[in-house]
């Protein structure tokens, strides 16, 4: 049993120790640096990265100012030229300060320069609410960089998932952003020892039911998990699927649990507007169109930031009770 | 020094509120009664009130992530900003911003912000307000906040449109765990920004006066129409970066001289006793009055109304 | 009959004439600053700001360094403290090296403050394809801005809606993303004379049917016309409704409309993952399923990004034929 | 001057291979042959091959939306860069790309670039591929470009983490139709990059000596491990910002005066065969044989195979 903010650390370590040309950059990474108590007092405010440069050094684990877009400027760089760097953004919310390099530059550089390089690159962002931590450390992104065509995105929702998708996301030659829920750093699981490496694009079968298929990731797998327990109690089969990584996104997965199960709820903790969740309703309006046999309900937060205090953060995310009552909903609708 | 009576014994209630605030919610954070990211600024109490003593409602300020000190120096409501660190709807933000975007625009406060370095070109624009009417805009930023692009791009422009702009950089010389040495690759942040072709002065962040005199310095220059100006304040936080932050990168024994020889309002106190300014009971009468102050503040949070679910979509728009 | 350019130059003229608290800040929007043929040699490279600095003065038309982070910022700090900026973004393809700036600051002001404050705010951003502008300069950006809650997001494709929707926009007290086709500057139409406001999340009927539903929003409008003539002809009619903004949006008149056809077809620019289209799909699936008597069309850009040559452009962007074929692959199908 | 027979040669090649690409492009441009935004290049070439003759395939260099000249003075294929330009599929970039995006990574080019600024970040990660190396990075920049708060990052960190970087300032006095005088605040964009903590120099950007002197000081600066350096080229455009500008913002007779005084590539000529270090005969030669290529590039361009609409996903991912 691991932690999985031990287990991102341990995966680095494994994939550094296994390939010279694995570079790590980010604020705060190594921690300490200039001054008093010398680099490595702390080893990352996620503690995702604790003695990798003791053991790597400055020139591979690379402690930068607080200067996003040259973060995963230098980060795309290096990826061009030969490293695979892996740029820690510390909180997710901070992509607005350096989105132009991550959509206009990283994800695009194969394309323009048609087709003939690579860029290596992964993107560690620790994203999501839960925490008070407010509304501009607490939001999902993974619906903004989905829609980026060029990028890859994986939100892994447990341990093992952690470590198969970041040894992969290392090892990938496309670029990809890797998002962590905050909230999961602290959550313990079972993780294969040696190389494990989980394929993109592959959901994992979470529960199994014919009556509901619930799609969700990252943090939002446990709510569903939770719901899907209670409502086995009560009788209702739920297909449960985390997806690990929103792009590319294992179409024939949802298709096929929704043809079974001819409903569809869908957990997500991001506002609902152009979101995640809207994307996946509209594969199966368009693809699955007639197995439907229920309105598609979606559970996400509102529109509106994530707010601070308790209460409202609360009531701003989904939960195991929001998603019961919604499940509960598409098994009594009734064509009218 | 020709500050009257009042000005100084404001400038010690204004700099005690702050340290009283911060150790208070120091206290109660470890408590466990309040949730989310608290950065807190004792320490550097001089910075805020030697800055904010110059300014009125209509002079514009714009804080960090480390934002009480500025919003109490600046005028916000203290009652109302406990209560809005313990979410209560009753907040000065009603809940819905607590520490790190704390803001009272009526006072000229612009808030307390999340990321850094957004706060300067958002202090460009308050200084396009500002201009001409005799008003200047303040953009506090840290050692760490002044390598983001951001604060490059407002320096430039503010210099550009000839603003009224002052970039206050507080040099508490970490930005979070890294030292100022490290990120900082510049002599000092302060030649780097002369280059940009301000104003750009330094002075001592621990000392009140010296703070004070700088500022007027600077804000005289930009009042006369120079355009924009900078000023270093070499400062200290008594604190972790937030709560919770074992400070590992201090030096030993670094914090227990810092408060030893470095406290702001230690200095102060002993400057303005041993000038004969004021008496050591002024003081303690106005520490008596701060403590009653943060006690009724923290008092009143503790059972303030709690938001419902219903205010979450509130004030998205105005209207929609 | 007036040049939708000149429509907007126009507008704001009128804006800032109404109120003096309008400003107006972007690069080159005075032009020629600093050299020798002087300021206004230019007026604005889409020629959207010509006469207006001569007119207002360098304090209320700023011309500024390419620095869109402190562009908005900068419009956003003027408009929290008592004036109502415009700010252009030269294209809407560089909000990527000012987005946080819109979205954790513009978009959350209000929020974050207790809703105690205002920021009456207009980002005016040039987009779209059709110009082989290449992957750089030819994004459509609606599905993100919409995405964030704070924002308004306006998309008009007629000369008299873009006056209407302008001035609204500048007078609205919320920030709002006005997003301009650069195909769409050449086109002409009737302007109505003096003050003209369309309020926001009101869609317009373009043209009438009861067979399908066509959504579109800017240059999409005209080609959705277009297939509706030669679908007209066929005999297929169809309820193309341009729905001016996409937040707020007028979900009424898509679902009172979908709710007559039961087929809809969704057009739009961007590619398609977490687009608007899929915003439009999956509302639809939500309120509207029992009205579907077709799966959802959306006719948008592939999943890459905009490429450059003639040939690709084209084949990327939507038109009237494709728009046609899904028309009348929807009017075909038969539930199985 | 200690440059071979082969070396001036070569310059001159280079040279004059932008210009007649850029001549040509202008002229092919106007006949409504080429779609697209482009922006040439044509007055700055002493500046690009200046920079580029100390430079082979394992040093990179990183451009702007004005590429055409970086493109052929680091060794891409004129030909295929041409082909691009007019959208084939042979192209260097398959027609993906065009005038503002063309690279060529295995030749050390790492693109031209539509976004002002997101260069010199991307060459700050060239630097960390190069140091140790031997080799160096080269971040191209205008004088607008300066002012884009990216760029001032990667300056700053190219100082923190000591990177064989090297920021190329080609200052042609104009960003669009802006005056540099009006978008850089600073007394001088050399004098701030001085105070990042930089070597920064200036040098004669229509001199093809002056800029390959200056670039060998702080390319020997760089590689001796001191960390970046910039050098700002004082340098002229021949045409519009982009094609179809009527560049109203220029002086009465600006340009012509430009083109009788300050053309580099009569600069050159002037100098070389005056110092009788080549005769007219060798250029005379040259001149021929470039314009044989660009014809030969132009006649190829116009019947090269056109992309169809299966390639539009191609590419998009490697794996997917
Ligand atoms: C854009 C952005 N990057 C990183 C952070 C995380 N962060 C918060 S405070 C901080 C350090 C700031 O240092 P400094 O500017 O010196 O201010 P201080 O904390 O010393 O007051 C960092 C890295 C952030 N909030 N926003
Ligand atoms: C981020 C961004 N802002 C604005 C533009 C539009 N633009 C393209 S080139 C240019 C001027 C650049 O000036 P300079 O850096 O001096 O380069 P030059 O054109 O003189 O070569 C501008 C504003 C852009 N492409 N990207
Ligand atoms: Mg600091
Ligand atoms: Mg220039």
């Amino acid at each position: 049993m691991k932690m999985i903010r031990d287990v991102i650390r341990d995966t680095i370590d494994e994939e550094m120790a296994r390939d010279d040309s694995v570079i790590m950059l980010g604020e705060d990474i190594v921690g300490g640096m200039g001054s008093p108590g010398g680099p490595e007092a702390i080893g990352g405010i996620w503690g995702t990265s604790g003695g990798l440069w003791a053991k790597y050094g400055s020139d591979r684990v690379i402690d930068t100012p607080i200067s996003e877009s040259a973060i995963i400027g230098a980060a795309a760089g290096a990826s061009l030229t030969g490293k695979r760097a892996i740029a820690e953004i510390m909180f997710a919310d901070f992509i607005g300060v350096c989105m132009d390099q991550i959509w206009n530059q990283v994800a695009k550089f194969r394309y323009m320069f048609g087709g003939k390089t690579k860029c290596p690159i992964v993107i560690r962002m620790p994203y999501g609410a839960g925490y008070n931590a407010a509304p501009q450390h607490s939001q999902s992104i993974h619906a903004m960089v989905t829609a980026m065509p060029g990028l890859k995105v994986v939100m892994p929702s447990t341990a093992a998932d952690t470590k198969g998708l970041l040894a992969q996301a290392i090892r990938d030659d496309d670029p990809v952003i890797f998002l962590e829920h905050k909230a999961l750093y602290g959550v313990k699981g079972e993780v294969p020892d040696g190389d494990y490496l989980i394929p993109f694009g592959h959901a994992r079968q979470v529960t199994q039911g014919d009556d509901v298929t619930i799609l969700a990731t990252g943090m939002m797998v446990g709510f569903a998990e939770k719901a899907a327990a209670q409502l086995a109690q009560d009788g209702i089969g739920c297909d449960l699927l985390d997806l690990r990584t929103t792009s590319p996104l294992d179409e024939e997965a949802i298709l096929d649990s929704v043809e079974r199960t001819g409903r569809l709820l869908i957990v997500d903790e991001s506002p609902p507007r152009c979101s995640f969740a809207t994307d996946l309703s509209a594969l199966v309006a368009q693809k699955a169109f007639s197995s439907l046999r229920a309105p598609i309900e979606m559970i996400t937060g509102p529109h509106s930031p994530v707010p601070f205090a308790r209460e409202l953060e609360t009531a701003y995310l989904p939960s195991p009770e929001k998603i019961v009552a919604a499940a509960v909903k598409a098994m009594s609708y009734r064509r009218g | 020094m020709q500050l009257s009576r009042e000005a100084l014994l404001q400038a010690y209630r204004q700099m005690k509120t702050i340290r009283m605030f911060e150790d208070r919610l120091h206290d109660e954070i470890a408590l466990g009664e309040i949730a989310g990211f608290t950065h807190l600024y004792a320490g550097q109490e001089a910075c805020a009130v030697g800055v904010c003593e110059h300014l009125d409602a209509q002079d514009f300020i714009i804080s960090t992530h480390r934002g009480h000190g500025h919003c109490i120096a600046k005028g916000c409501d203290v009652v109302d900003m406990m209560k809005e660190i313990y979410g209560s709807s009753e907040g000065l933000c009603k809940g819905k911003s607590g520490s790190m975007h704390i803001a009272d625009v009526t006072r000229g406060m612009l808030g307390a912000n999340g990321i850094v370095g957004a706060g300067a070109p958002i202090a460009v624009g308050a200084g396009i307000t500002a201009k001409g009417t005799g008003n200047v805009s303040i953009a506090f930023s840290g050692d760490g906040a002044c390598n983001q692009g951001t604060t490059f791009e407002a320096m430039n422009m503010a210099v550009v449109l000839k603003l009224p702009v002052i970039f206050v950089f507080e040099n508490n010389h970490y930005s979070e765990h890294t030292g100022e040495s490290y990120a900082v690759g510049a002599e000092s942040m302060t030649v780097r920004a002369a280059a940009f072709g301000m104003k750009a002065i330094k002075a001592n962040g621990i000392d009140f006066f010296s703070v004070y005199e700088g500022m007027r310095e600077v804000i005289d220059y930009c009042k006369a129409g120079n355009g924009p100006a900078s000023i270093e304040l070499d400062t200290e936080r008594f604190f972790g970066h937030f709560e919770g932050d074992p400070q590992r990168y201090r030096g030993k024994g670094e914090l227990d001289r810092l408060r030893e020889e470095r406290d702001c309002l230690k200095v102060f106190r002993t400057k303005v006793t041993e000038a004969k300014l004021l008496e050591g009971a002024d003081l303690d009468r106005l520490d008596d009055e701060v403590t009653a102050l943060i006690d009724r503040a923290v008092a009143e949070s503790k059972t303030a109304t709690r938001p419902t679910a219903d205010h979450v979509l509130e004030d998205v728009y105005i209207s929609y």
